[in-house]
């Protein structure tokens, strides 16, 4: 048992930082905790993800003919770690990288890959993932975004939400339903969809700690060729499945926190606690330790999950397991952080503008919903690890038209 | 034993719904934490149907109504997160005791006032300071009245209308106020577990109606044991919070000696209690719940604030504590 | 609102009061807390109740017909804080009192009234409930003791559990399954049994706190009479509901405790807080404090559900929320009453041989699940309180022999 | 990065769970709580083979393995409730690096070694202390030796052997033993911690196994969320500890400037985990989980014993927060 790299992971990590400096000039970086927004920074963060691309820091764990290296997983993760230190915000196309070229790769025809996979590595295209709807959240083959077939076209019509970067997104993979008489999962087809094509509208979707990290998407008689399909009619749920496999695998992380770091509230403490009454300190104290612990025990787990990758496993449903850890610690973490900042704690940032924690706060709630609710990973973790058997369904086998989940 | 509100209180109870419900629309909490308008009804329209009044004496203008009266219309003003705050006026009505002249003006909202918490010459963030004009603070243990100025920061739910004041000008009202001041602290916080008795059931409300609608897998949500459950223990919370609001108004107006345990009690349990029900509001939406358009935000942030207001749960579990060691118990 | 009694209470509190002082030396009393044992305690027990009953005081709400004073549920609780208050113990025929007698009256035959209730409020015998199974807890419609026909008798075989006095009874009233091939709430049948019959054997059932409170009832071959049958062949459910709906109004309390009160509490920690460490102390007074608070909401909340009741209402499904509420105070009551103890908190009982908290500790898990588990009460509560549906179910049409729950 | 046991540990784990399966059944647990019996299997059965020395240095007659090779007994121990406890051996053979003689009484169980918490002249209940004939404790900053007299309480857990003692005689082994003691303190912490989480770990499979079997209305009752979500947070709770105790004991082992915020974090995260296991296999069974034939209660005991003995919790999640603002955490 060690925390060291491997002789060759400790060569690939100095080989990372070398390229990070050599390029320095050519990146985009920022202060830790920063926020970074797509759209007023779009043209450095795709510079910069073109800049590694080159440099073959990019989809390192792809298959050398679609561009990437035919590298591992735990490069891809040492690439991670080091853009971190070195402040280079997360690259703007880690949707495509993680989830949509994967499902290219897998399912689209030899002219996609070779049409999509090289300009998305370079962010010359940014892509977004279009699945969820506001009517299919946790149940997400109820949605009801429909393609119908016109001659060589598709014409599609709905509303996506929930969608990261599509007002930046040149294309985007869209899950839709073909046909309504089937079963509800056996209806859907996946498609590429262009996202500048006409009437695909993106508006921005605030939260409720401020921010506008999502977008709604509308499809209005939008035309999607035929050959822009990702496999077959009706088989778009296991080709969703393929991408939502591909989400696991980067969220399966290398002990990466949820939320602020163990780190940071400590930091946090170390300024704010001498200013607290005695009494308070002691009780400041106890949710401080609570947070760090319950943030070690998700981070400590996580690189548990590392050490599988990197000894050629897959990450498992075990990977719930590490969302609901990394969820309650962050909602730890932010607590503590925010009753730290004593009388300023019920403002929206302190007196010298910081609002940090107070957005951490906000933010966590969110946590436990996005990627899937605390009560969808309990029921993975339940029914997939445990063996208990899942609820009654009656939803799986009627014809979707037949208005069986409504 | 009769632990139930009066006829004339279930009456008052249905009126306040009444015009909370008429006068202020959940837009506007949202509209204030844009910075954009004020919190609704403000303090003309509760002045004028006589809210800001309900516990100042007849004589000075007031209804000359009980704790438990105020208590019953500020859980009506929390469930649509009214402002400005009743505990302001509760509070004020308390120290205000012995100067008829501010009371009235308290009373029919000629006054804009607010009370300070922490030193006057730099407050913490208090309740309804960001459009006072007239303040109330504890000046090295006198009661003193003046003006100031009005430092808000930024809000985090904007409805409290929360600033920091350097009082101005400073008139000693009270010489020796320690223990009046503490009385109104413990009638505020009783008011304030109500509004957020209001706040927390309206929460869980909404919860309920949702989870009744949505479906996933299909059934409506609310058929899971995970959504259903979730709702319950809110809803359980509401319901004992009710109680210990009642018992606590009860013991402000009928048994002193009980009011800081009862409303101690109160507060660290209502401050609980919200943070649960609006934090178990949200995740029964699940995405839409963390919206920055759906409503579900503006009670968390109401439940967010208000538990470190007036002293949090931590300090008012200490106090049942020692007042129960100390034989409040009995 | 008051705390206070009506004019029509205190003197009905007064008459209570004045018919304990005087019959006091007939009466058996015991120290606060102290556990009272039925079996070595059975003829105190046995007289003390009746010495009560010929007082008035025992069936105060029942019907002047059947022997009880037409009094109301009022008049009851009363009775029961008085008892209390002069530390005479629960009444030993409790259950038959509160669920087996107003189950005969609203089910028994004339012959069954006359030759029963009079004396089970004089505790000449005493009554048991013999409904749950080692197969049938929460499910209870899923008991499969049978009751199969023979001449004028019916013949029992099956067990029960978690029966409450069997070890001291005369008489139960007896749940059983008299046609399998029906539904599963269609098939039951309910009886008077006596517990001295041949082939009914009784052996106590030990909890984890080590107490003896519940026992295990087997029949073997037991015959019963068709005259003792309460209700039609095949109506049993029906008449367990009135049970069950009796067991709420016993339970619907005047704020009483559900473990130990908080007032017992706050003279423990008064007792042992002195002696922790400063910081020690801080934490122990959150904990007290948090226990108290609890505590106190249960029993107010209480108060608000006799209110109701002395304004002539019955109590709803709201009772439920009475014992999760209880339940969930009892458990930091008993937390925070063992954490005081300090070092000896790791034993069994205190160097002076006090086991009184370890004790309520070893309590408290059987609390959230005697009685209706926490889970089963939250499920009333969200289907009867809130009106979210039920969980979908398939075992309520399907014959009981044809294993639709197994 | 390699946070993962090595073979040879998965072996031992392997053959450790083989032997205290074997020699270990839990009707020992519940006859010594009877007072009749003794924990099994026992420290002589611990020396035959050879898990009292498994830090002991190979000089001293042990196996000179590491922290992380015991807590991978331990964890095997703990989900049998073995006694006495591998805490006591690692804890002693950290206090005993200097006096190689009495290490080797201890590997082959040639003296029966316990360790008080507390003063010498009258400890507080301390482990496996009952049938111990020889006493290790701190005595005004120096590490002693001697006889004393045992006083075993009530047992809450009779397979802790808890017992307060006076030392009747003592000999000075270490003076100025201020940090050994510390830091054997935080190796006996991880050690508890492992087997906490295997006590934990039982406790959860217990729980999902009648899960899968017990049926109500019609189902299973695993399938119902409410039952199925309880298990799932414990398992994480258990998935989680198994993270931390690895990670404290590799750095007892190679990490010495994490070992006491790492030992805090096990000892804090692993009472709250066995806590919330041992109460949810008792909840999950229902009524035949809290009989006393029921096996649910002796790991419900060892959880209440467990998080109170070594410092509770709150002096450990103190610990850990002092320890990271003094810069432990980087």
């Amino acid at each position: 048992m060690d925390f060291d790299d491997t002789p060759e992971e400790a060569s690939f990590r100095a080989h990372v930082r070398s390229v990070l400096q050599e390029h320095a000039s050519e990146l985009l970086h920022v202060a830790p905790g920063e926020p970074v927004d797509a759209r007023s920074r779009e043209a450095e963060l795709r510079d910069t993800q073109r800049v590694l691309a080159e440099a073959g820091l990019v989809g390192v764990p792809w298959p050398r003919e679609y561009g990437g290296q035919g590298g591992t997983l735990v490069q891809q993760a040492i690439v991670g770690q080091e853009l971190g230190r070195a402040r280079v915000p997360t690259l703007i196309n880690h949707i495509g990288i993680g989830m949509c070229g994967p499902t290219v790769i897998a399912h689209g025809s030899d002219d996609q890959r070779s049409r999509y996979l090289a300009r998305l590595l370079r962010a010359d295209d940014v892509w977004c993932q279009l699945f969820s709807e506001p009517g299919s959240g946790s149940d997400l083959a109820a949605l009801r975004t429909s393609a119908v077939r016109d001659g060589e076209d598709w014409v599609v019509n709905g509303q996506k939400v929930w969608t990261t970067l599509a007002h930046v997104a040149d294309y985007g993979i869209l899950l839709t339903r073909t046909d309504p008489e089937r079963p509800k999962h056996a209806g859907l087809t996946m498609f590429v969809v262009d996202m500048h094509a006409p009437g695909v509208t993106v508006r921005p979707l605030r939260q409720m700690s401020g921010g506008a990290d999502f977008n709604e998407v509308f499809f209005d008689d939008v035309r999607i060729p035929d050959s822009e399909r990702l496999g077959e009619p009706g088989e778009g749920w296991r080709v969703a499945l393929t991408t939502l496999m591909n989400e696991r695998v980067a969220i399966g992380g290398a002990g990466s926190d949820i939320g602020p770091s163990p780190e940071s509230l400590t930091a946090h403490a170390r300024d704010r606690l001498p200013a607290l009454a005695p009494e308070q300190q002691v009780l400041a104290r106890q949710a401080v330790g609570r947070a760090l612990v319950a943030s070690l025990a998700a981070r400590y787990t996580g690189y548990r999950r590392f050490t599988t990758l990197s000894q050629g496993g897959l990450p498992g449903p075990e990977a719930s397991a590490g969302k609901l850890g990394g969820t309650a610690a962050a909602r730890l973490v932010a607590d503590a952080g925010v009753r730290l900042l004593g009388d300023e704690a019920v403002l929206g940032a302190t007196a010298d503008g910081d609002d940090s924690w107070q957005r951490a706060q906000a933010y966590v709630p969110g946590i436990a919903i996005a990627g899937g609710t605390d009560q969808v990973l309990r029921n993975i973790l339940g029914e997939r690890v445990l063996g208990l058997p899942p609820e009654p369904r009656t939803d799986k086998s009627a014809p979707f038209s037949s208005g069986g989940r409504r | 034993m009769n632990f139930d509100l009066s006829d004339d209180q279930r009456d008052a109870a249905a009126g306040a719904r009444e015009f909370f419900t008429g006068s202020v629309p959940l837009s506007a909490a949202r509209a204030a934490l844009e910075g954009d308008g004020v919190p609704a009804p403000g303090r003309k329209a509760l002045a004028d149907i006589g809210f800001l009044g309900i516990t100042v004496p007849e004589s000075a203008g007031g209804a000359g109504g009980s704790v438990l009266d105020l208590a019953v219309v500020a859980e009506q003003a929390g469930a649509v997160l009214a402002g400005p705050s009743l505990v302001t006026a509760a509070r004020a009505a308390v120290l205000l005791e012995g100067a008829p002249d501010l009371a009235a003006q308290l009373a029919d909202g000629s006054a804009a006032i607010a009370v300070l918490d922490g030193p006057v010459t730099g407050s913490a963030p208090s309740l309804d300071a960001a459009d006072a004009t007239l303040f109330l603070g504890l000046d090295g243990g006198a009661l003193v009245v003046g003006e100031g100025e009005v430092t808000p920061g930024r809000p985090m739910d904007a409805t409290r209308g929360l600033a920091s004041v350097r009082m101005t000008s400073r008139r000693v009202l009270t010489e020796d106020a320690g223990e009046l001041w503490a009385r109104a602290r413990q009638v505020g916080a009783v008011v304030m577990a109500a509004e957020d008795l209001g706040a927390a059931d309206r929460a869980v409300l909404m919860g309920v109606d949702y989870a009744q609608q949505r479906q996933a897998f299909g059934r409506v949500i609310g058929s899971y044991q995970a959504v259903k459950h979730m709702l319950v223990d809110a809803w359980v919370g509401v319901d004992q919070l009710r109680s210990l609001v009642w018992w606590a108004a009860w013991a402000a107006d009928d048994s002193p000696a009980e009011l800081p345990l009862a409303a101690a009690a109160a507060k660290a349990y209502g401050a609980e209690v919200a943070e649960r029900a609006t934090e178990t509001v949200v995740q029964v939406h699940g995405g839409i719940g963390f919206t920055w358009e759906h409503d579900a935000h503006l009670y968390w942030r109401r439940a967010k604030v208000d538990r470190l207001l007036l002293g949090d749960a931590a300090e008012h579990l200490d106090a049942v504590a020692r007042l129960a060691v100390a034989g409040a118990l009995g």
